[in-house]
């Protein structure tokens, strides 16, 4: 017992370190997206109870992803239910959700990942048991478990902030990257498009890539030290707005607002609102309205028509200039800008 | 002579008499009744009852350990990469498995006795490292779970689920090992009061190096349960564990301050979160009340079955 | 050589040095007796040669052999074991289990062998005569029951030398009596045994030679049979002790504290100036007795002829009702925290205004009444737990008294304190007395109670069955009441 | 060799502070700290910049809050893990009830403090005379009152922080002390001022490190868990405030994990989970020990996977070196 413990964690580090860090971000493929898929085995005769697997409901992009969902939901006789589990971010219990959802006879699953791997083999089941399945939001997912996707391209997306920020700071300079939690294909997607476009501008540099979880305390606080480490930032990438306020805030603070140029964000209303005080940094859309192209897309799977696997929702540039027509000042931060008539926004 | 075995205080069985009402009341929804949805509550919450169990050993010694939720995450990447699928990889990516869960316990043991800190201020510690090495080695999912494995998470055997039946397995082992052995004797002893089982003689050095080594053991077997079941090798796949390993294994009657406990009320209180989890879904309850309704339920629970603790552990 | 040799064994802890190049020879076959006074370094001699305390200095010899315990577990291989002044058995385990503890029998499968633990363990107390019952848990026993669990346990184990640390510190008469049969049994031309007591009448009943240690030196080994109490008593000390002051008496007034009781007489009634004392048998309903009356547990009381209801200690606090543990360890001491701090735990209302304390105030009253009672600190700011068994005792003492007592109810107030500190402790209580506080002692120094009390309160089983007075009463006679009508008793 | 105790020839401070520990035991944190910031200063010379240190003791100020608190309940021998959920409680629902109105501040503060405070009053309750396990049931509140959020909001940080509000509070005085942080450190010496001074602290280490004695002392042990709870609690809000105040939120889980953070701040300065020992001073040092590091991993540009290898294994090594240095008995 004296030898052992040092020798496995010995092991371990090698291991560890041995194993490199291979796997390199996939760019959504066209084929796959536009590949026509047949539901004839789906299709099912009206009413129609909907199952929502959300991974997580606690995020304002979600909610007002949600209303949309339900909103189109209530444009539609021919559905009688929506069903709505909350993952928390575990996949495992989302993976537990789809299964209560199974035994709960649903129609139709639309679902938003915490990891999309994880849930394959429950998606699965779904599909064996002829219960269609969405990927609703910011990924494309190819695979048995997923019949169709309603989905935000990340990579386009991150490809549109990028050339945008490089743009905006004239092709050079030295830029620092915030992306969400490690590892959810919103990150993984964004720093692929980013990589990417940089080889196209030799004379900018990627200096760190942070990740500050959706949280936009975290961010700034990340950016606090980067500001200690980095004399000299040029620009900032930062496709989720809400980030985006806590980056440029720090930089406020440290009195070097004025020496960087802030990519895009989103249509979060805290970041249009600082948009709108500063005239810039513009934003590029994640429609929430994702979520009711899903159901759409939901319903035509029950009728049998056959459709594409990936449905794009597409990102808008937004300029500074054109940034009131969003905005909405007397509503909280944490809100987005929708097209969801007044009375479906959420309370 | 009469051999008595050890009686039973009335507040040890609240667990029993909290999971009974609650499946009584579950009884009345008709989804719940299917065999189906039981067997899918059984197997969901196999992972969880493993990491449990093994933390019953930590606890009723004692200590604690933060790190089992990290050290899951770590063997579902571990595993599922280096088997990539392959049912060929199954047996290195099984010792593996159960070497990492065991060395990593067995380190966490060596730092306790060698640093004599607070156990929950060490393992908070480790878990901090061991969540680092699983981001360093990934920062998305990767690999993909052989069919075994799966099969052992998600899986029939003669038509019964395997997950639940291995729990119940380890279980039994656990139990016996608990109640019947020297070695968890000692472990209860060490639990009572450390000076005092030092005193009789016993290695508490050992006990405890050995408790987190089983604890580490239990974070690989339910590593290898969250990897058949999500499939791939997800980094967060163990985030928070640790904390519903520790709440089930208090719910079910075991003392914070050590010495008092059993393996039975822990997979009690598993199985009384698993059914909490699926009832609340198939009663349609929003997510957000159910996060209530689950904090007022461990409250509850604790005010049920844990009298008399006053001091933070106890 | 003898059968036990120890040479010039030391030890020293940061600051302190605890053992000063002690040597003892002990033979096989004797009942060894270790005396001093607390602080002498007795626990530290036994707790060395248990193997719990490794030495600074010196060499133990057993058989001609040197043995150097690392561990407890070396000593119990050896045939070495101690039951400790405090009980350490596991509270959470049965009676049996913690007797066999780290010697479980176990079956050919590997497994624990309940029935022959249980067995075993039966037997084992079955031939010692111990009332105790193996599956019962240990910690729902009383402080009594859980000492005898330690002694079955060092029965079980002692092969060549067994440590009695104060083991009668917590048993009743009987409980003593049947001890001191155990031990007579148990001597053996092969076994050694070391008993370490405070208690001289004890220690002249079964010891055949004594150790006297005094600040961690060895003063001398003598043979009980050539030496008196009294010439022990100021080998201990270093000095003679006083005589004891002649009691004074009590006030002729109506009674400050009555109190309704089962049994005969129905009434416990104390004055202003009065000493009342308890004695009773260990389980006799004393100590409960002495609890309800500091609010720990209901009871009809009437303070001034007025009937009170006392809620908890803080209310009987406000009527003027100070009670002294006797369980100092549990809920006397506030280990950790600092002599002063100890000292004025219980007045802080008195030395505070607007709920912050005055702390030159504190200080003053603590320094004042510490010093009246001749307590021995590094200082004041010195944590409780470093100081010796007396002078903790003192501190409790110091507490009580910053309260201005009207009515004192002392539990064991001279419990695990050596001679000199106990006639202090004596000399204090008359003097409260003659400023007008009622006390009522209980103790299980029988000698005690009759020495210092008024009137004497007998109970048994829960009942009051005799009261004496002053002068009235012999031990025999309190004995006897507090036995019953057992055949052969006293 | 008696000592006169009569006259007492020990001072004053030492007799204060002998409260709970000695002179070492205290002093140990604030080495581990110094030292610390010498490691760090080598690195990087933010670390000898007064406006950085500042501004890292503003980041602290939100879990530092909460820590004075828990190391209140703690030296009286509980616990309490309730601490993040009543952030992010408290961080929305003072958002919400400024409604972007500066006029609205003072009932929001003044609502979101009864709110914290309450929720520290059903902790205490229950505690107090259930006698349930602190650790699990506050993990239990925790959990419910993130329902309560979750419910109270809609899933939406839906508040809008009033105009001067953030502003007031991340000012500079004299260009250096942010106001946040100078607010940290006045709450952080009024506790330490409390727990040396009142009977209300000195009852919290009597009863911390042994409940039985404090009883029979005349102390209501059920009365003084109930206050310290609350008092925690309202400390937690205080912390949501501070957070609010600090970057703004965006979430309704703003405070998710502070209250490992400030569980580590509270045993790194020496309070312990067996009651009776320690207290704020220490926590403030434990406190900034950890930010220290987290910033230095931060700062030195290792990524974020390894700063939690090397925050996880300086607070081994911090907790470990503080043991050593106090365990010489």
């Amino acid at each position: 017992m004296k030898i052992r413990p040092t020798a496995i964690c010995a092991a371990l580090m090698v291991i560890v370190a041995a194993l490199p860090l291979t796997s390199l971000a996939q760019g959504v493929e066209t084929a796959r997206v536009q590949e026509t898929v047949t539901t004839a085995r789906f299709k099912k005769a009206a009413p129609y109870r909907v199952g929502v697997a959300a991974g997580y409901l606690s995020n304002s992009w979600v909610v007002f992803c949600l209303q949309h969902i339900r909103y189109e939901a209530s444009r539609h006789k021919e559905i009688s239910e929506i069903l709505v589990t909350d993952a928390g971010f575990n996949p495992g219990k989302q993976v537990a959700d789809i299964e209560d959802l199974i035994s709960k006879n649903v129609n139709l699953i639309l679902y938003w990942p915490v990891d999309e791997k994880a849930i394959q083999p429950a998606l699965e089941k779904a599909v064996a048991k002829g219960i269609p399945t969405v990927n609703t939001g910011g990924g494309f997912t190819y695979g048995p478990g997923t019949v169709a996707n309603a989905f935000i391209d990340q990579v386009v997306l991150g490809d549109m902030v990028a050339r945008q920020l490089f743009k905006d700071m004239r092709g050079k300079g030295r830029i620092i990257a915030m992306l969400p939690i490690a590892g959810t294909t919103a990150a993984v997607d964004q720093l692929a498009a980013l990589r990417t476009a940089i080889k196209e501008f030799p004379q900018i540099e990627l200096l760190s890539a942070e990740y500050g979880d959706w949280n936009r305390a975290k961010a700034k606080q990340i950016t606090e030290n980067l500001l200690q480490r980095h004399p000299r930032i040029d620009g900032v990438f930062s496709p989720a707005g809400q980030m985006s306020i806590g980056v440029a805030e720090a930089f406020e603070e440290a009195g070097r607002l004025k020496e960087v140029v802030m990519s895009p964000g989103d249509e979060y209303n805290g970041w249009l609102k600082w948009v709108t005080k500063h005239g810039r940094g513009g934003a590029v859309t994640f429609p929430t309205r994702v979520g009711q192209e899903a159901v759409r897309l939901g319903l035509r799977i029950l009728n049998g028509e056959p459709v594409k696997r990936g449905l794009t929702v597409p990102s808008e540039y937004i300029s500074p200039a054109s940034i009131s027509r969003y905005v909405e000042p007397k509503r909280p931060d944490d809100w987005w800008a929708s097209t969801l008539p007044e009375e479906w926004k959420p309370k | 002579m009469p051999v008595v075995s050890r009686s039973m205080r009335l507040t040890d069985r609240g667990i029993y008499w909290v999971l009974a009402a609650a499946l009584a009341a579950a009884g009345l929804i008709p989804e719940f009744r299917s065999l189906g949805n039981l067997a899918n509550v059984a197997t969901q919450s196999a992972a969880l009852a493993v990491l449990a169990v093994g933390q019953t050993f930590v606890i009723l010694c004692g200590l604690i350990d933060l790190s089992v939720g990290q050290l899951t995450g770590l063997i579902v990447v571990l595993v599922c990469d280096v088997a990539a699928g392959r049912d060929a990889m199954m047996a290195p990516a099984l010792l593996l498995a159960i070497g990492l869960g065991a060395g990593s316990g067995a380190v966490t043991g060596l730092l306790n006795n060698r640093l004599r800190i607070h156990p929950l201020i060490l393992t908070f510690g480790t878990m901090s490292v061991l969540q680092g090495i699983v981001f360093t080695y990934t920062d998305r999912s990767v690999g993909r779970a052989p069919a075994a494995i799966a099969w052992l998470a998600d899986g029939r055997l003669l038509g019964l689920p395997v997950a639940p039946l291995l729990v119940l397995v380890l279980a039994a082992g656990a139990h016996v090992t608990l109640t019947r052995t020297r070695f968890g004797m000692h472990v209860r002893a060490v639990g009572g009061g450390r000076d005092n089982a030092r005193r009789a003689g016993i290695d508490t050095d050992r006990v405890a190096a050995t408790v987190f080594v089983i604890s580490g053991v239990s974070a690989a077997i339910g590593g290898l349960l969250v990897a058949g079941r999500l499939g791939v090798g997800y980094p967060h796949a163990g985030a928070g564990f640790e904390l519903d390993a520790i709440v089930a294994v208090v719910l079910g009657g075991t003392s914070l301050a050590g010495g008092r406990g059993s393996v039975a009320g822990t997979v009690a209180a598993v199985l009384l979160l698993g059914l909490t989890n699926n009832v609340l879904n198939l009663l349609q309850i929003s997510s957000f009340i159910q996060m209530l309704v689950k904090g007022l339920i461990v409250i509850g629970a604790i005010l049920v079955n844990q009298p008399g603790g006053r001091r933070a552990f106890a | 050589m003898a059968f036990l040799e120890i040479r010039g064994l030391s030890k020293t802890f940061p600051g302190v040095t605890a053992l000063d190049g002690v040597d003892l020879s002990a033979e096989a076959g004797e009942v060894h007796a270790l005396v001093g006074a607390n602080g002498a370094g007795k626990s530290t001699l036994m707790l060395a040669l248990a193997g719990v305390l490794s030495p600074t200095a010196g060499e133990i010899r057993l058989a001609g052999v040197p043995v150097a315990f690392g561990t407890p577990r070396a000593a119990i291989e050896a045939g070495v074991s101690i039951v400790y002044q405090e009980t350490s058995a596991i509270s959470e385990m049965t009676v049996a289990e913690n007797i066999f503890l780290g010697r479980e029998p176990t079956t050919r499968m590997g497994l624990v062998d309940r029935r022959r633990l249980y067995e075993e363990t039966r037997r084992l107390l079955d031939r010692h005569r111990l009332p105790l019952d193996p599956a019962a848990q240990v910690g729902q026993l009383t402080v009594a029951g859980q000492q005898l669990v330690e002694i079955a346990r060092a029965l079980s184990i002692a092969a060549r030398v067994l440590i009695l640390d104060e083991p009668t510190a917590v048993l009743s008469l009987a409980e003593q009596r049947n001890l001191f049969d155990i031990i007579a049994g148990l001597k053996g031309p092969r076994l050694l045994i070391l008993y370490v007591s405070h208690r001289l009448e004890e220690i002249f009943a079964i010891a055949d030679r004594i150790t006297v240690l005094r600040d961690g030196r060895k003063v001398t080994t003598v043979a009980t049979a050539d030496l008196r109490q009294a010439d022990l008593v100021r080998l201990m000390v270093g000095h003679e002790v006083r005589e004891r002051i002649p009691l004074p008496a009590p006030a002729a007034a109506p009674p400050l504290l009555e109190a309704r009781l089962n049994g005969s007489p129905p009434r416990l009634e104390v004055r202003s100036g009065e000493i009342l004392g308890f004695a009773g048998l260990v389980g006799a309903g004393r100590s409960r007795l002495g609890r309800s009356l500091a609010g720990l547990d209901p009871i009809d009381l009437r303070i001034d002829g007025r009937p009170v209801r006392l809620r908890s200690p803080a209310d009987g606090l406000a009527h003027g009702i100070v009670y002294l543990t006797e369980d100092r360890k549990r809920e006397g001491l506030f280990d950790n925290l600092s002599v002063l701090v100890n000292a004025t735990a219980a007045a802080l209302p008195s030395l505070s205004r607007f709920g912050v304390v005055r702390l030159a105030a504190e200080r003053r009253a603590g320094a004042a009444i510490l010093g009246r009672l001749r307590l021995v600190a590094r200082s004041l700011a010195a944590p409780v737990r470093e100081l010796s068994g007396g002078n903790q005792q003192k501190v409790i003492l110091g507490r009580a008294l910053l309260c201005r007592p009207r009515i004192l109810v002392c539990d064991e107030p001279t419990r695990g304190v050596d001679v000199g500190a106990k006639d202090e402790i004596y000399d204090l209580l008359l003097e409260l007395v003659r400023q007008g506080v009622a006390i009522v002692l209980i103790s299980s120094e029988l000698k005690e109670v009759l020495a210092l009390s008024h009137r004497v309160l007998v109970m048994r089983d829960g009942a009051a069955v005799r009261e004496f007075t002053a002068g009235e009463a012999s031990e025999h006679d309190v004995l006897q009441a507090a036995m019953g009508p057992l055949p052969g008793a006293a | 060799m008696s000592t006169e105790a009569e006259r007492p020839r020990v001072r004053m401070a030492a007799i204060v502070s002998g409260l709970s520990a000695g002179w070492l035991e205290r002093a140990a944190i604030w080495v581990v700290l110094l030292a610390l910031l010498g490691v760090a200063a080598l690195f990087s010379d933010a670390f000898v910049q007064p406006i950085y240190l500042f501004n890292m003791v503003r980041q602290a100020a939100p879990v530092g809050m909460a820590a004075i608190g828990v190391t209140l309940v703690m030296v009286m021998g509980g616990v309490d893990l309730s601490v993040g959920a009543v952030i992010s409680l408290a961080a929305v629902v003072a958002a919400v009830l400024m409604d972007g109105q500066a006029g609205n501040i003072g009932y929001a503060l003044a609502a979101t403090l009864t709110i914290g405070a309450a929720i520290g009053f059903a902790n205490g309750v229950l505690i107090a005379w259930n006698r349930a396990s602190p650790f699990i049931l506050t993990l239990g509140t925790a959990v419910a009152v993130y329902g309560l959020t979750q419910i109270y909001s809609g899933g939406t940080a839906r508040g809008i922080v009033a105009p001067g509000f953030r502003e007031f509070f991340n000012q500079r005085i004299g260009g250096l002390v942010p106001v946040l942080a100078l607010l940290f450190l006045a709450a952080a010496s009024l506790a330490v001022l409390v727990q040396r001074t009142t009977r209300f602290g000195r009852s919290l280490y009597l009863v911390g490190s042994n409940p039985g004695a404090a009883r029979l002392a005349g102390l209501h042990g059920a009365r003084l868990t109930v206050a310290t709870y609350t008092l925690s609690g309202l400390l937690a809000a205080l912390g949501g405030i501070t957070l609010l105040a600090r970057s703004g939120v965006s979430s309704t889980f703003a405070g998710r994990g502070f209250e490992f953070d400030a569980l580590a701040a509270v045993v790194l300065g020496g309070t312990t989970f067996e009651g009776g020992r320690g207290g704020v001073g220490g926590t403030v040092a434990g406190l900034l020990v950890l930010f220290v590091a987290f910033n230095l991993v931060n700062i030195l540009g290792l990524n974020y996977n390894t700063q939690r290898v090397v925050a996880g294994v300086i607070i081994i090594v911090a907790s470990a070196a503080y043991t050593l240095l106090t365990s010489r008995r």
